[in-house]
This record gives structure tokens, C-alpha cells and sequence, in this order.
């Protein structure tokens, strides 16, 4: 069995939705059928041999050769197995994603690990804004699961959160966490304007002191068991997150404007 | 152009017919005579063995205006569950909670469904109403013209003017807002939340205004009667939800004096406050005043489970329930000193024990209730549940096992609040036809539908018997609107684009010149511009109006 | 059978089927973590008047615990799941939410076939008046509640199995000073053996009792047969020589673990031999007829293959 | 049918200039149709009345060309287009209504020219909602103004002589003793907070970028915690105490934003933080929110993109069905990405609004005076709905929607005539 690879064979002009092509959806298809499914793009739709050469034949362990930012909803809602991208990603990558694992080795649009529920995902560039935020509407961002980012991540990084982990080795853009409801996102890099905006209750987890604004206030330094225990968790990661062993943090709780009971730990 | 329906079992309760085997003639949008032998039939349909029904009426229906555009606004994640996409007859849109218009006309067509009337049309906001149900396709639509917490009438109130000047302001309201119907939700109260009241009960004084809303019921009832206005003046009482309402509800039975009134959503307004929770059911009670009092009617605004939204008039009521929306958003607005709406998104569940009650205490008041003609099958939709449940409730009604397996799965306490378990009663498909068609036309005052008789409507929906009720209903075979086969095999097979009813009693035009005064004085719009043309309702050649009969002022008072 | 002199009665403890859950507590040091360990497993003896009965299992060194610092394991055992919860929560939220610097976490996560989830901290974060935070690694959810110290860290919930209460033995000395030298020596060896605990003070119960009494409203009272002061008027099982009998009453997440904790006891109380004036070891019982759980001593100590320390018993 | 070659002089006509949607003007008409506004006027209601009428052809590539085959170019364009984009969308409902089948017909995505602002209200009223009022409700209960980031009459100019300051209200309140608060925003013009008993307005200025943390400072102040900075963005947390104080003193306070002009990014959060006050406020107090906007057209636009397709503007029917995606679907980005490959602008009311500079040919259906730095492939005038045609708009409220009433002689076709021909050629 070798992975199931699709090669985009030409840059696309319009974006191209790839909600189909998940390990889950392909399980059992044979390559015919797999080319005969529609993709839509612009007002059109093309089948998937039209866009891709396609190779290989284990449906749970998806290749994307070639791939560049015009292709959106990569494992979008996807439930099991494995994708990984070369080159890079278009929006939503990870979409609503169930379980499952991607591994992107470029850069990814906005709005990945939308909604995620649960699974891993590791983008080894950089990402767009609103990192794990809603679709539009809804009340909560990413529910669940790990979102491992190598380089940066733009703007609204975490937005209205509610559980899960997200870790950037890089900087984070402006309103990073902002209305977050819980989970934890660490970041090793600079962060922007109004982090923490509008938090509700979360961790943010940075190595450098940020510039706070008012309605985020000091709580002083302290020494908080779990860190231990979380960093422990991260030991396995393939991350420099994991080398980090050290509980003593400056806390800084708010944003009172919304209750107020989010915290921003800076590593000492 | 000649159309014979031939053989089907008819249903047509306005002239006592009940499964009667007849054939049915359609010329020019009408239903007519036999035909003489010679006449040519140019269609003739073969439904024999098929049930025949006339259209459906829904007569309390959320489908236009201000409060529902923003609940479609609001919820673009619920719309994206359930995309509609087009086909070569229909366009796309959205459905579930609040479908958007088109979806709307045409999810009502293929149920049956003929006309549906918006039960809270903002006089102020009557304009993008009619707007939106004239796009509301295929189906007929109307208005009940919303006041009881405006300034204007208020005043008048306060001021202890005559019997007929109120009637004066009502007819012209109806006028200047196109409507059919005049509906007054949370009397006074929802005035009374601008002045930061956050309570109203029947018989407690607006602080402001100095009157209650008994007043207010007993002078609008009274004026829709003398108005001769069909339709009974359309309440939405105080208190809706709150534990302990059954007793506003029956007071409020008792300020019209005698005079027609209309309860609507009663389901919401029928909540005891016994038991450990403090929350129960109150049907008995009301079926009991309902079965009394014979001016007294009473659709059930009937909730379903799942996901839904609450869109209401009542901002007091809803802003008290805020904090109860699922998802967790609302918005509360006050209207042009006119009015007011809430939109709380809500999510039942059958576990939870006030939910379940809910839902048993609404199919408690259907049971209970003797007369269907005065009794009416809503949801409130989509306050209760989306209209497109309808299949589901009328399933409910009919099929007493179904019922009871549905509430053996309720949260238990709830179960063992509800006596529905009780109740044996299974409606008959004549009786479905009262509450859906006859009764409701009757009540609204369509007086050319809801029937089969000659020279009515031939708004007909045709369906094939089946035990299962939901699949029978929720699947015509056919469905004809103005004569024209719009929906076959429960899909919309032609789109045409129905009429707005209204009625237009007659009025003392000079009280223009005090509208005019006080709209400049204190109104950010022109009175001229208040008022809705006829020609913006035709514009476009989809729309046009029927004026229903209204027979004139009663008993004048002196 | 007898070893080193010792007689070793042809009989069996009975033992019955208990709930049992272990919680690891940890905190700044080891002085701590006994602090909070020794507060929560006291009272707690017997489950006629306590409740439950627990013990300190074992001292934890800081890599083996969650949260790397020192700790130690506690094992508690109840009749019945519901009260094994209410104590735990009960006895953590006054002795762990309440001593510097300790915190808990879940003992019980794999290993056994059947293991349910009880509330640890899960309602102890109450504590915190919506200050308190929650965290999940490695799927398992985390409380934080700010106290006064710090944070008072927990778990939110711990593994409860199907276990085993009220295995024991007997020791029959011709004094009470060789008796009591006797239990201490089983007791050292009995404190190796994971997965048990010896609930009675030092692991030693005097008050052996036996089923009903004379008074209608005591349903245990002394086990007069085993009373060296009343040899002349009971039914006794006593022989003239014996002046003083103890006995050691094992809990144990299961059979196997109180099978090897008996040997290792007995072993140890006999190598002391009859030269020390131990002249018996014997078990309490009730005829077989109420306990599903039978220790025979025989067996026991002639079962070479409970020397072995059995896989996944760490903590 | 009026002779509109007739003078004349018409009462009551709505000024569709701005979302204010003023229905008092009284505008004269000579015979050669040349109007005035001669009452209730404002800058922006003369520049929109009084500007000359000029005959105008459609125009290809800038050279006239006759309407057939103006249209004729246009459905070429649309028609093969892989991904189109219907933007701009300044007009009234009876427009919005045609714009909405073109787009369906033609799989095309929908943006409106000020959904950059919109967004940030929508985004709000879609995610927490909010508690609002409206202009009749301001004008006759309002007691505490807290106007944030702005002076409101540079967007709308009668807005203090509409609602705040005029002369009688309902419930018998010296409306001259309304208080007026304005908070944030530099060098605003805060003359007309004046009140005609000369009591000067509350003015706590602050740069716009340090909004966000003055409203949620405020915010938190409303909700009872303490505060331990002195101050935030300049204005002393002193005086946002005493504002905080105020409000809930107040029976009816009003607070007032603009989204236009909060131009900063994620403007929707600090509208959140404003929205939350009021709710809080409301626990024990009457307090509402009032989001002002409406300006070309873009409340009725979403309004009827909303009940047609279930989303407001932004959404796209490149599906078989409508969807909605307000990040990725914006003018901006569809251009700048060449997602999109034909443009459709439409704009009606101000001629200045013109469409984006770009690659992608576009097709410029607007006001007759529109004057292009880039010409666009297509142009064709069209009539301005309340001046050469009728009309639907809905005010800034959203609870008013208003007649426009043509009040010349005009020999433009309708926005609605231009789409359906396009509409019935894309589809052929």
C-alpha cells in the first residue's frame, strides 16, 4: 500500500474546496471513482482528475504533492487517518475536523482548525488569521484537539476558543485569544496588540512580556504546579514547546471588560 | 380552461362534508359547477381513493418583517445546515429555524399549505413586511397589525377618548398598514420595559400611561368587533413563559367582556407553578375556560425539539429570557415608540424537564380542547418550531401510540408532571381540517377559502391516505393554488406568487390632521410615508390584494 | 503445616468484596504530602464507624508523580461505591484542598478490567467561586482553584475498581510484648507489597470481633473465643500457653495482592519462629457463609509463585 | 402620473443622501427639472437634489455605446466568467432584488461597497447580538448621549437636530437638559452637542486605535471591578468612573457608534465591548444601543439579501445554493487574489464611490455623474432611485424602510431594467 497522492497539476485560478477528499470519505473508493468526484471552484465544478494526477491507493494516509494556497477545507470535518500537504494550504484547513491527523509542510490561509473538535495538526509555516476561531455565527472556535505551529500565525489566533491546544513557535498577530472561553495557547514569539482581548477564561502562555492593555491586570508572580504537569504533555511534541521545564510565571488575569477570569502566564 | 379532480374522499368542513367521495371542477382559479355533458374537461386528474382537503391555512406564522429578518440575519450557522439549492423551478435560499423567503413560500406549498398570515406586523415596519411576503412565493399571506404598546393608541387611552375615535385609529391603522387582523402582544408591556417596568400583569398599572392592560384589551376587542372585523383581535398576553401564568391568562379571558378574542401561542401562557420546580401544566385549566367561553379562541403555539429561534414583539418577556438562548445571543430592541421585538435563539430538549413539559402541555391543550373550530394548530413557527414540523404535529394529534411513545422518552420528571398519557383522544382527518383549513379561514375571515365549496378558491391540496400521518402530511400529491398545479408528489412544480389579504373597515379621515400633528411633532417619519400604498404591494406584477369583507361598525357607540 | 516452629491453622480469612480507588497526593515535600496523606487517611480504620478504610500505600519519588514533585499513594476502600465517593471527597476537601501545598491526582487509570470514574476534585473546584480554572493533558482534566497558598491543584477524577476488604491473619503469642514484636515484623514486610493496605492503627487490630452480641442494637462485639482472659468461661480456641493474639487485617485492590501480602506477613511473624514464643498463626471467619473471598493459610504459604512481584502493580 | 415637467414643490421627500433617511424635505422643481432643496436641507441632501441633470450614454471601454449593446458587453463578460463578483450594491431594495437574481443566475458572489463597516456591526449582531433602539425612540426618551469615537454630524449632519435637540418629546422632557457625552475620537466637531440652554457636552477624547481599550475599560467599570491603571488611553479612569456612574444613573441613556467610523481592524470587538455595556446596564436601568449606518443603501442591501438568500452581503450563490463566507468573500481580497474575473459595480447614489482599481474587467452600473480614474470595461447609467425613479430604503434603524419618490424627468433605465436584461442573457 502506498499513500494516496493527489498532484495538483496546475496553479488554479479560482480556490478549490477538497471537503471531499478526506481519509474518512475515500475509504474504499477506487481511483476512477476518486477522480470522478466534483470540486468546486469559482462558480464550477471540476473532478478531481481534472485538478490532480492521482496515485497510490491507502485512503488513510492522504498526499497532497504541490499543493499551494488556493486549495481550502483540507480534511475539513474529517474523522480518521492521516493527510499531509506539500507545498501549502488555502482557508480552513482542518475544518470542523473530527480526528485524524494533518501534517502541512508550507503555510496555511485563514481560518485553519476552525471548529476542530478534536485530532492534531501541525503546520510547519506560517498561518493566517483567526487560527481555531467560529464560522461565523457560532459561539465557539476550536472545541478540541492540538494545533502545532512552527512559524507565525496572523491575526485573531484563538478567537472564542473553548478547549484545546494551541501552540506557536513564532509571533502571533494583533487580538490574539480574543474572546477566548478556554483551552490553552502558548507562544514563544511576539505577540501583537490586544492580546487577550475580550478573554473570558483560558491560558495564554508567552515568553516574552507583552504590552497589556488596561482591563488586563497583574497578579503578580507566582510558581503554579501545572505547569509541570503541562509541560509534561508536551514533552512529546516535535516542538521546542517540549523543552521547556519551568513553573515560575508572572500572571496577568483578565479581560475584566468580560468577566475577567483568563490569565496570561509570561515564563520567567 | 376546465379541471376535473375526479373521485377523491373530500373534506370540507365548512359544508359539514366529511369523506365524502366527490368530484371537484376548476375554471379560472375557482372552483365551479359540474360542467354541462358537453363541456370539454381540458385536465382531469384521477385521485380517486385520495384524500381532498382545501389548502391550508396557517394563521399565525412568523414569515415577515423586522424581528424575523434579523433572527435570519443572526443565525448565518443555522442556515448553513440546511443549504436549499435551486432547481429548474425553484431558487435557492436557506431553510431550518427561519428559511429565507423564497424557501419559505415554497416549503409551505409542498406541505399543502396555501396561506400563511404574520401574526406581528410593527405598523412602523409594515413597509419591508410586505416587502418580504411579497417574496415570499405561491402562497397567500396577510397581517395582523401590531398594537396595544404604542404611544398614539396609549395616549388616546389615557386620555379616556371615545370608544370611537379608538376605532377610528385601529381602522386606520389597518389601513395604513395593510393588514387583516389587529394583534396586541404583551399589552402595555411592552411600553412599560422603555420605562423600566419589568412586570405587567393583567390588572397592574403602566407607569407611565396610568392604565393596565385590561384596559387595552377591552378597548381593542371591543373595536375590532365594532369595526366588524372578521378576525378577533389576535392576543399575545402578558406574562408568556413565566411559571404561574395560567392565571394572567385566564384574567385576560375575562377583560374583553364577551367580545371575540383570539389567544395566541396559548401553549406559552398555560404554566402552573406546583410541584418541586415550581413549573406545571395549566392546560386543564385553560381547555376548561376554552370549552366555556365561546368568544374565545386559542391557537397552541405547540413547541417540537431541536433547534429553533424565538422571534416576538414581546422585548420584555424576551429580554427576560435572554439568558436562556442557545446558542447564547439575543437581540432586544426598542421600536420608534411603536413597539418593540426579541429574537433569543432557542434550543428544546426533550430531557430537559420544563422543555418536556412544554411540549406535554401543548398537545394537552389540542386534547383538551372540545371545539376545534376555536382551537388552532401552530408552532408559533418558529418561536415553538419551524412550520416545517407540522407533518410531525398533526401525526401527534391523530395517532394516540405514536404520542405516547414520543412522551415515554421525555425527561421523567416532566413525564410524571403530565397526565397526557391520560388523554385518548386521536383527532380525525375532518377535524384536521377545521383547524387547518375550515376554522382558520372562518377565524381570519378568508371568506373565498378554506373551503370547497362553488366559487371558492381552488386552493385544493390532495394526499394519499396513509396511516402515517407525518408521511401523509408532510407529501401531497398535489397541490393547486388559484386552479394552477403548483407542487406534485410534495415538490413545487410551478412558482406562482399570492395575494395579500386585508380588510379595510371604514374610518372618520379626518383624524389624519392629528396623525399628521403628532407625527411631526414627535415621529423621525413622515405620516405620509407610514402608510403603505396598495401599488407597492402590487408592484413588480407578483403581488395584489384582496380586501375581505368587514361588515361595517356594530353598535356605535354614542 | 509449620513453619519455623509456628503452627499455621488449617483455615482461611474470609475477605469480602469492597469498592477501592487510590489517589496520589503530592506537594512541596514529603513532610507535606504525609501531612495531607496521614490527615486523609485517618479515622479510617474500619468501615463499621468510618466509613472507609485507607491507608498510606507507598511513598512516591518526584518522577514517578504527575506533577513532579514527592508524594505518596493512598489506598480507600469501601462497602459500596456511593460512600467510598462521598468520603473521598469529603476527606480530600478537608485534608488535601486544606494543607499547603498538596495536591492530588488520579492513582487508578489502566490496568484493571473494569474501572469507573469518581469524582476527585471534580466538585471540590467549587471551592474556587468561578475563579477556579480547568485543564485537560493528556485527556485528563485538571482543577486549579486559587487558595491562599497558591493554587490547589487536583484532578477531577480517579479510578474506582472491584476490590477486596477484610483478608487477615492472626498472630498467637505466649505474651503480648512477643505478640505485638510479631505484627510489627509482619507489618514491615507487608508495607513492600503494593496494591494493599493494613487500615488498623500500625496495621494492628486487638479487637478482633465476632458477629452480633448480646445487646440488640450492637451487630459486632468481641470475639471472645480469641480473648486470652476469658479462656476458662467462653468456648475459646485458645491453648493455655497463649496469652495475647493480634491480628492483621488486610484491604487490597485484588485477591492476588492480599494472597502475597498474607505470605509476606506470616512469613515474616514466623521467621521469629516459636523460640520468640509465637506459636500460631490462624484467620478469622464466619463459616465460609459470608465473604465470597477465602485466604487459606495453607495455601498461602505454600504458594512459592506469590514471592514473584506481579506485573503492573506499580502505582 | 405627475408631469414632471411641471414645476412644482414637493413635500415630504425622503433624502436617501445618507442612512438618516430624512423624510421632511421640501424640495422646488422648475420646468426645466432643476431642483432645489429648500427646507431641512443639509450638505449632503443638496449635493444629492441639486446636482444638474445630464443625459449620459452608456459607455464600452469609455467610448458611448447604445444600451443594447452596453448590456450586450456585459453578459460577454459575466457570462463565461469562472468566478463573478457583483459588488458596490448601492441601491434600494427594488435593485437589491434584481442584483439577487443576477447573482443567482449567474453563480456570482455579493459584496456592498461599505461592507468593510457593516461587517463590523454584523458581526456583532451574528455573534453576541445586542440590545438597540431606534430614532423615534432616541428622540423622544433619550437622557444621557454617550457618543463613541465620533461626532456623528460629520456622517450624519441632522442627526443632533433630528433626535436630541428637538423641541418637544412625548413624555414632557426638557429635552434641553439632555446630556451629551463624547467619548474618543481627535478633533472631533463637538459643536452641536451644545444644548440650547448652553450646557456644554462631556467630551473625553482619545486616538481611535485606543478605543478598544477605553470601551472595555468602561465595560468593566459599568460591571463593578476595579481598575488598577490611572488611566487608559489617555482619558483619566476618574472620569470613565464618572461616566460609568452617570449611565447608570440615567433612565434611558443611548450609546452611539458609527461602524464606518470606527476604522480600525477588528472594530467589531470594541462594538462588543459597547454592546456589553448596555446589556449590563440593563440589568437594573433602560440603556440601548444605537449602531448608526444606512448610508448608500447598505441596511436595505443586507435586509434583503438576508430574507432572499438567508445571509446578508458578502455571501455568494457560486454553489447551487447561497453561502457566506464575510472574510474571504470582500472586494477587497477577490480582487487582489484575482479570485474573481469579472466585476459587476453598482452604485447609485454618490458617484464619488468609485469601484476599486483592478485588473478584472468591471462593469459600472451607477449614478449617471460617476467620473473614472480607470475606465471600466462597462458603463451604463442608470436612473437614482428618489431623484429618477421610485424606490424602497431602509433607514439606519433597519425598523424603517421608506418610499423614494422620483421627483424629475429622467430617461435612464432602472438598475432593475440593466440587471434583468443582463440577467435574461446570461441565462440564454
Amino acid at each position: 500500500m502506498s499513500a494516496l497522492t493527489f498532484t495538483l497539476k496546475s496553479p488554479a485560478q479560482q480556490r478549490i474546496d477538497l471537503s471531499p477528499l478526506t481519509p474518512d470519505k475515500l475509504a474504499g473508493k477506487s481511483i476512477a471513482d476518486i477522480g470522478a468526484i466534483l470540486l468546486q471552484s469559482g462558480k464550477t465544478k471540476l473532478r478531481t482528475d481534472e485538478v490532480f494526477a492521482i496515485s497510490g491507493d491507502d485512503s488513510n494516509g492522504i498526499v497532497f504533492d504541490n499543493a499551494n494556497h488556493k486549495l481550502d477545507y483540507i480534511g475539513s470535518g474529517m474523522k480518521s487517518g492521516k493527510i499531509t500537504i506539500n507545498g501549502g494550504a488555502g482557508s480552513y484547513l482542518g475544518f470542523q475536523m473530527k480526528k485524524g491527523e494533518i501534517i502541512l509542510n508550507g503555510d496555511a490561509d485563514a481560518f485553519a482548525a476552525s471548529g476542530m473538535a478534536d485530532g492534531f495538526i501541525h503546520i510547519k509555516g506560517n498561518v493566517g488569521d483567526f487560527l481555531g476561531a467560529a464560522y461565523f455565527g457560532e459561539r465557539k472556535g476550536m472545541k478540541g484537539g492540538t494545533v502545532l505551529v512552527t512559524g507565525n500565525a496572523g491575526e485573531r489566533a484563538g478567537d472564542q476558543m473553548r478547549r484545546g491546544l494551541i501552540l506557536i513557535e513564532g509571533n502571533v498577530g494583533a487580538y490574539c485569544a480574543s474572546r477566548m472561553l478556554a483551552g490553552t495557547i502558548g507562544i514563544l514569539g511576539n505577540t501583537g496588540e490586544y492580546l487577550g482581548y475580550g478573554m473570558r477564561r483560558g491560558t495564554l502562555l508567552v515568553t516574552k512580556t507583552p504590552d497589556l492593555h488596561a482591563t488586563i491586570q497583574d497578579c503578580g508572580t507566582h510558581t503554579l504546579p501545572f505547569l509541570n504537569l503541562m509541560f509534561k504533555s508536551f514533552a512529546a511534541l516535535p516542538s521546542k514547546f517540549s523543552k521547556i521545564n519551568q513553573n515560575r510565571v508572572q500572571r496577568y488575569a483578565g479581560d475584566l471588560a468580560n468577566d475577567g477570569k483568563g490569565e496570561i502566564l509570561v515564563l520567567q | 380552461m376546465l379541471t376535473k379532480l375526479t373521485g377523491g374522499r373530500i373534506y370540507d368542513p365548512a359544508h359539514q362534508i366529511d369523506g365524502k367521495i366527490m368530484d371537484i371542477y376548476i375554471r379560472d382559479g375557482r372552483i365551479v359547477e359540474r360542467p354541462r355533458a358537453d363541456e370539454a374537461i381540458d385536465t382531469e386528474y384521477d385521485i380517486r381513493g385520495k384524500v381532498v382537503m382545501a389548502g391550508a391555512i396557517d394563521m399565525h406564522t412568523h414569515i415577515g418583517g423586522g424581528k424575523v429578518n434579523i433572527a435570519r440575519t443572526m443565525l448565518p450557522e443555522d442556515h448553513r445546515g440546511d443549504p436549499v439549492a435551486h432547481n429548474e423551478v425553484c431558487r435557492s435560499g436557506c431553510g431550518h429555524a427561519v428559511p429565507s423567503t423564497l424557501t419559505t413560500g415554497y416549503r409551505y406549498a409542498e406541505m399543502g399549505y396555501t396561506a400563511g398570515f404574520e401574526p406581528a406586523l410593527l405598523p412602523v415596519n409594515a413597509r419591508q413586511s410586505h416587502l418580504e411576503m411579497a417574496d415570499t412565493p405561491i402562497i397567500d399571506k396577510g397581517g395582523y397589525a401590531m398594537i396595544g404598546s404604542d404611544d398614539y393608541f396609549l395616549r388616546m387611552l389615557a386620555a379616556k377618548k371615545d370608544q370611537n375615535a379608538i376605532n377610528d385609529y385601529v381602522a386606520w391603522i389597518l389601513q395604513a398598514s395593510q393588514c387583516i387582523g389587529l394583534k396586541v402582544v404583551n399589552p402595555g408591556g411592552i411600553s412599560a420595559f422603555k420605562f423600566n417596568q419589568r412586570w405587567l400583569d393583567v390588572d397592574e398599572q403602566h407607569v407611565h400611561y396610568q392604565i393596565t392592560p385590561r384596559e387595552i384589551l377591552k378597548t381593542l376587542s371591543r373595536a375590532v368587533y365594532e369595526l366588524g372585523i372578521a378576525k378577533p383581535l389576535h392576543v399575545h398576553g402578558n406574562n408568556l413563559g413565566v411559571p404561574g401564568n395560567v392565571g394572567t391568562t385566564l384574567k385576560t379571558m375575562d377583560t374583553v367582556e364577551g367580545y371575540p378574542l383570539h389567544l395566541t401561542h396559548i401553549q406559552f401562557h398555560s404554566y402552573g407553578a406546583e410541584g418541586d420546580r415550581k413549573f406545571s401544566s395549566g392546560a386543564a385549566a385553560i381547555a376548561e375556560a376554552l370549552n366555556k367561553n365561546k368568544n374565545i379562541s386559542a391557537d397552541v403555539g405547540q413547541i417540537l425539539f431541536g433547534q429553533t429561534v424565538t422571534a416576538s414583539g414581546d422585548n420584555m418577556r424576551q429580554f427576560a429570557n435572554a439568558g436562556l438562548g442557545s446558542p447564547r445571543k439575543s437581540v432586544i430592541m426598542d421600536i420608534e415608540c411603536d413597539a418593540g421585538c426579541g429574537i433569543v435563539p432557542f434550543k428544546y430538549k426533550d430531557e430537559n424537564f420544563v422543555n418536556a413539559l412544554q411540549w406535554a402541555i401543548g398537545l394537552e391543550i389540542f386534547l383538551l380542547s372540545e371545539d376545534p373550530w376555536r382551537i388552532f394548530l401552530t408552532t408559533d413557527h418558529p418561536n415553538g418550531a419551524p412550520f416545517t414540523t407540522y407533518p410531525h404535529l398533526i401525526r401527534l394529534l391523530m395517532d394516540k401510540n405514536f404520542r405516547n411513545e414520543a412522551f415515554a422518552s421525555l425527561n421523567l420528571d416532566a413525564q410524571a408532571m403530565s397526565t397526557l398519557t391520560s388523554i385518548d383522544r386521536e383527532y380525525s382527518l375532518y377535524e384536521i381540517a377545521i383547524m387547518t383549513r375550515a376554522g382558520a379561514a372562518k377565524l381570519v375571515g378568508l371568506h373565498d377559502r378554506g373551503h370547497l365549496g362553488i366559487g371558492g378558491a381552488a386552493d385544493i391540496t390532495v394526499y394519499t391516505d396513509d396511516p402515517d400521518r407525518e408521511k401523509m402530511f408532510t407529501t401531497p400529491d398535489y397541490v393547486f393554488k388559484d386552479g394552477e398545479l403548483v407542487v406534485r408528489n410534495g415538490k413545487v412544480v410551478k412558482v406562482t406568487w399570492g395575494a395579500t389579504h386585508v380588510t379595510r373597515p371604514e374610518f372618520d379621515r379626518s383624524i389624519e390632521k392629528d396623525l399628521k400633528q403628532y407625527f411631526d411633532k414627535y415621529h423621525t417619519m413622515n405620516m405620509e410615508n407610514f402608510k403603505v400604498n396598495e401599488n407597492e404591494i402590487a408592484d413588480g406584477g407578483r403581488g395584489k390584494i384582496i380586501v375581505q369583507e368587514a361588515k361595517g361598525r356594530r353598535e356605535k357607540t354614542v | 503445616m509449620i513453619i519455623n516452629g509456628v503452627t499455621i491453622d488449617d483455615t482461611f480469612a474470609e475477605a469480602f468484596g469492597m469498592r477501592g480507588t487510590r489517589v496520589i497526593i503530592t506537594a512541596q515535600n514529603l513532610k507535606w504530602a504525609y501531612n495531607a496523606a496521614n490527615a486523609m487517611t485517618g479515622f479510617a480504620t474500619s468501615v463499621i464507624a468510618c466509613g472507609v478504610e485507607a491507608g498510606i500505600e507507598r511513598e512516591m519519588s518526584a518522577n514517578e508523580t504527575p506533577d513532579g514533585r514527592p508524594g505518596v499513594s493512598i489506598l480507600m476502600f469501601a462497602m459500596g461505591s456511593a460512600v467510598l465517593m462521598k468520603q473521598l471527597e469529603t476527606r480530600l476537601g478537608q485534608c488535601v484542598l486544606t494543607c499547603p501545598t498538596a495536591a492530588a491526582f488520579s492513582g487508578i487509570d489502566s490496568g484493571y478490567p473494569e474501572i469507573t470514574k469518581i469524582n476527585l476534585g471534580k466538585n471540590l473546584r467549587f471551592f474556587g467561586d468561578g475563579f477556579q480554572i480547568s485543564k485537560k493533558f493528556g485527556g485528563k482534566r485538571f482543577w486549579r482553584v486559587p487558595v491562599m497558598d497558591g493554587e490547589f491543584l487536583t484532578e477531577e477524577s480517579t479510578g474506582m475498581i472491584r476490590s477486596v476488604g477484610g483478608g487477615n491473619f492472626l498472630i498467637l503469642a505466649e505474651s503480648q510484648p512477643q505478640a505485638l514484636a510479631a505484627c510489627e515484623a509482619a507489618i514491615e514486610a507487608m508495607k513492600k507489597i503494593p496494591n494493599v493496605i493494613m487500615p488498623f492503627p500500625g496495621g494492628v487490630v486487638r479487637s478482633g470481633s465476632k458477629v452480633g452480641s448480646k445487646y440488640k442494637t450492637l451487630i459486632a462485639s468481641t470475639n471472645d473465643a480469641f480473648c486470652p482472659t476469658l479462656k476458662g468461661i467462653t468456648n475459646t480456641q485458645l491453648s493455655p500457653e497463649i496469652e495475647s493474639v493480634m491480628e492483621i487485617v488486610i484491604d487490597g485492590l485484588t485477591e492476588l495482592d492480599i494472597r502475597k501480602a498474607t505470605r509476606a506477613g506470616i512469613a515474616a511473624a514466623c521467621a521469629l519462629g516459636a523460640e520468640n514464643g509465637i506459636k500460631r498463626v490462624s484467620a478469622g471467619n464466619y463459616g465460609g457463609k459470608l465473604g465470597p473471598y477465602h485466604f487459606k493459610l495453607r495455601d498461602i504459604m505454600s504458594d512459592e509463585s506469590l514471592n514473584d512481584i506481579a506485573p503492573g502493580v506499580t502505582a | 402620473m405627475e408631469n414632471f415637467a411641471q414645476a412644482a414643490t414637493i413635500d415630504g421627500v425622503a433624502c436617501p443622501a445618507c442612512g438618516l433617511l430624512c423624510d421632511d424635505l421640501k424640495i422646488q422643481r422648475d420646468e426645466a427639472g432643476v431642483l432645489n432643496v429648500v427646507e431641512k436641507k443639509c450638505a449632503k441632501s443638496v449635493a444629492f437634489f441639486e446636482r444638474p441633470y445630464r443625459e449620459k450614454s452608456p459607455q464600452i471601454n469609455g467610448q458611448p455605446a447604445k444600451l443594447e449593446e452596453a448590456i450586450a458587453e456585459a453578459i460577454s463578460l459575466f457570462k463565461h466568467a469562472q468566478h463573478p463578483l457583483i459588488s458596490g450594491l448601492s441601491t434600494d431594495i427594488y435593485g437589491m432584488r434584481a442584483v439577487m437574481n443576477l447573482a443567482e443566475t449567474s453563480n456570482a458572489t455579493i459584496d456592498h461597497m461599505n461592507s468593510k463597516s457593516s461587517m463590523r456591526n454584523l458581526y456583532v449582531l451574528q455573534n453576541s447580538g445586542w440590545q438597540i433602539t431606534t430614532l423615534t425612540e432616541v428622540r423622544n426618551r433619550v437622557d444621557l448621549l454617550v457618543v463613541v469615537g465620533t461626532d456623528i454630524v460629520s456622517y450624519f449632519s441632522r442627526f443632533f437636530e433630528r433626535l436630541i435637540w428637538n423641541q418637544e418629546s412625548m413624555f414632557g422632557q426638557d429635552t434641553a437638559t439632555r446630556e451629551v457625552v463624547y467619548l474618543g475620537g481627535r478633533d472631533l466637531d463637538t459643536s452641536a452637542g451644545i444644548s440650547p440652554n448652553g450646557t456644554k457636552p462631556t467630551v473625553l477624547p482619545c486616538d481611535k486605535e485606543k478605543l478598544p481599550e477605553v470601551t472595555a475599560a468602561l465595560r468593566a467599570l459599568i460591571s463593578g471591578k476595579k481598575l488598577v491603571a490611572s488611566e487608559v488611553g489617555g482619558i483619566a479612569v476618574s472620569d470613565l468612573q464618572k461616566l460609568a456612574d452617570r449611565l447608570h444613573a440615567a433612565k434611558y441613556s443611548v450609546l452611539a457608534w458609527i461602524s464606518s467610523s470606527l476604522d480600525i481592524s477588528h472594530a467589531e470587538l470594541t462594538i462588543q465591548n459597547i454592546t456589553g455595556t448596555v446589556e449590563k446596564l440593563n440589568q437594573t436601568t433602560r440603556s440601548s444601543g444605537l449602531p448608526l449606518s444606512g448610508n448608500d443603501g447598505d441596511v436595505g442591501s443586507y435586509n434583503a439579501s438576508s430574507w432572499i438568500s438567508g445571509y446578508p452581503f458578502r455571501s455568494s450563490y457560486r454553489r447551487d445554493y447561497p453561502d457566506y463566507d464575510p472574510y474571504h468573500y470582500n472586494t477587497d481580497s477577490l480582487l487582489a487574489e484575482q479570485e474573481v474575473d469579472a466585476m459587476i459595480w453598482v452604485n447609485s447614489y454618490n458617484p464619488a464611490r468609485l469601484p476599486p482599481e483592478s485588473d478584472v474587467p468591471t462593469v459600472v452600473i451607477g449614478h449617471p455623474a460617476m467620473q473614472f480614474k480607470q475606465q471600466p470595461a462597462v458603463f451604463i447609467p442608470i436612473a437614482i432611485p428618489g431623484l429618477d425613479s421610485n424606490g424602497v430604503q431602509f433607514r439606519s434603524d433597519s425598523s424603517v424602510a421608506l418610499p423614494l419618490k422620483q421627483v424629475r424627468a429622467a430617461s435612464f433605465p432602472t438598475l432593475t431594467e440593466v440587471l434583468s436584461a443582463i440577467e435574461a442573457g446570461v441565462k440564454a
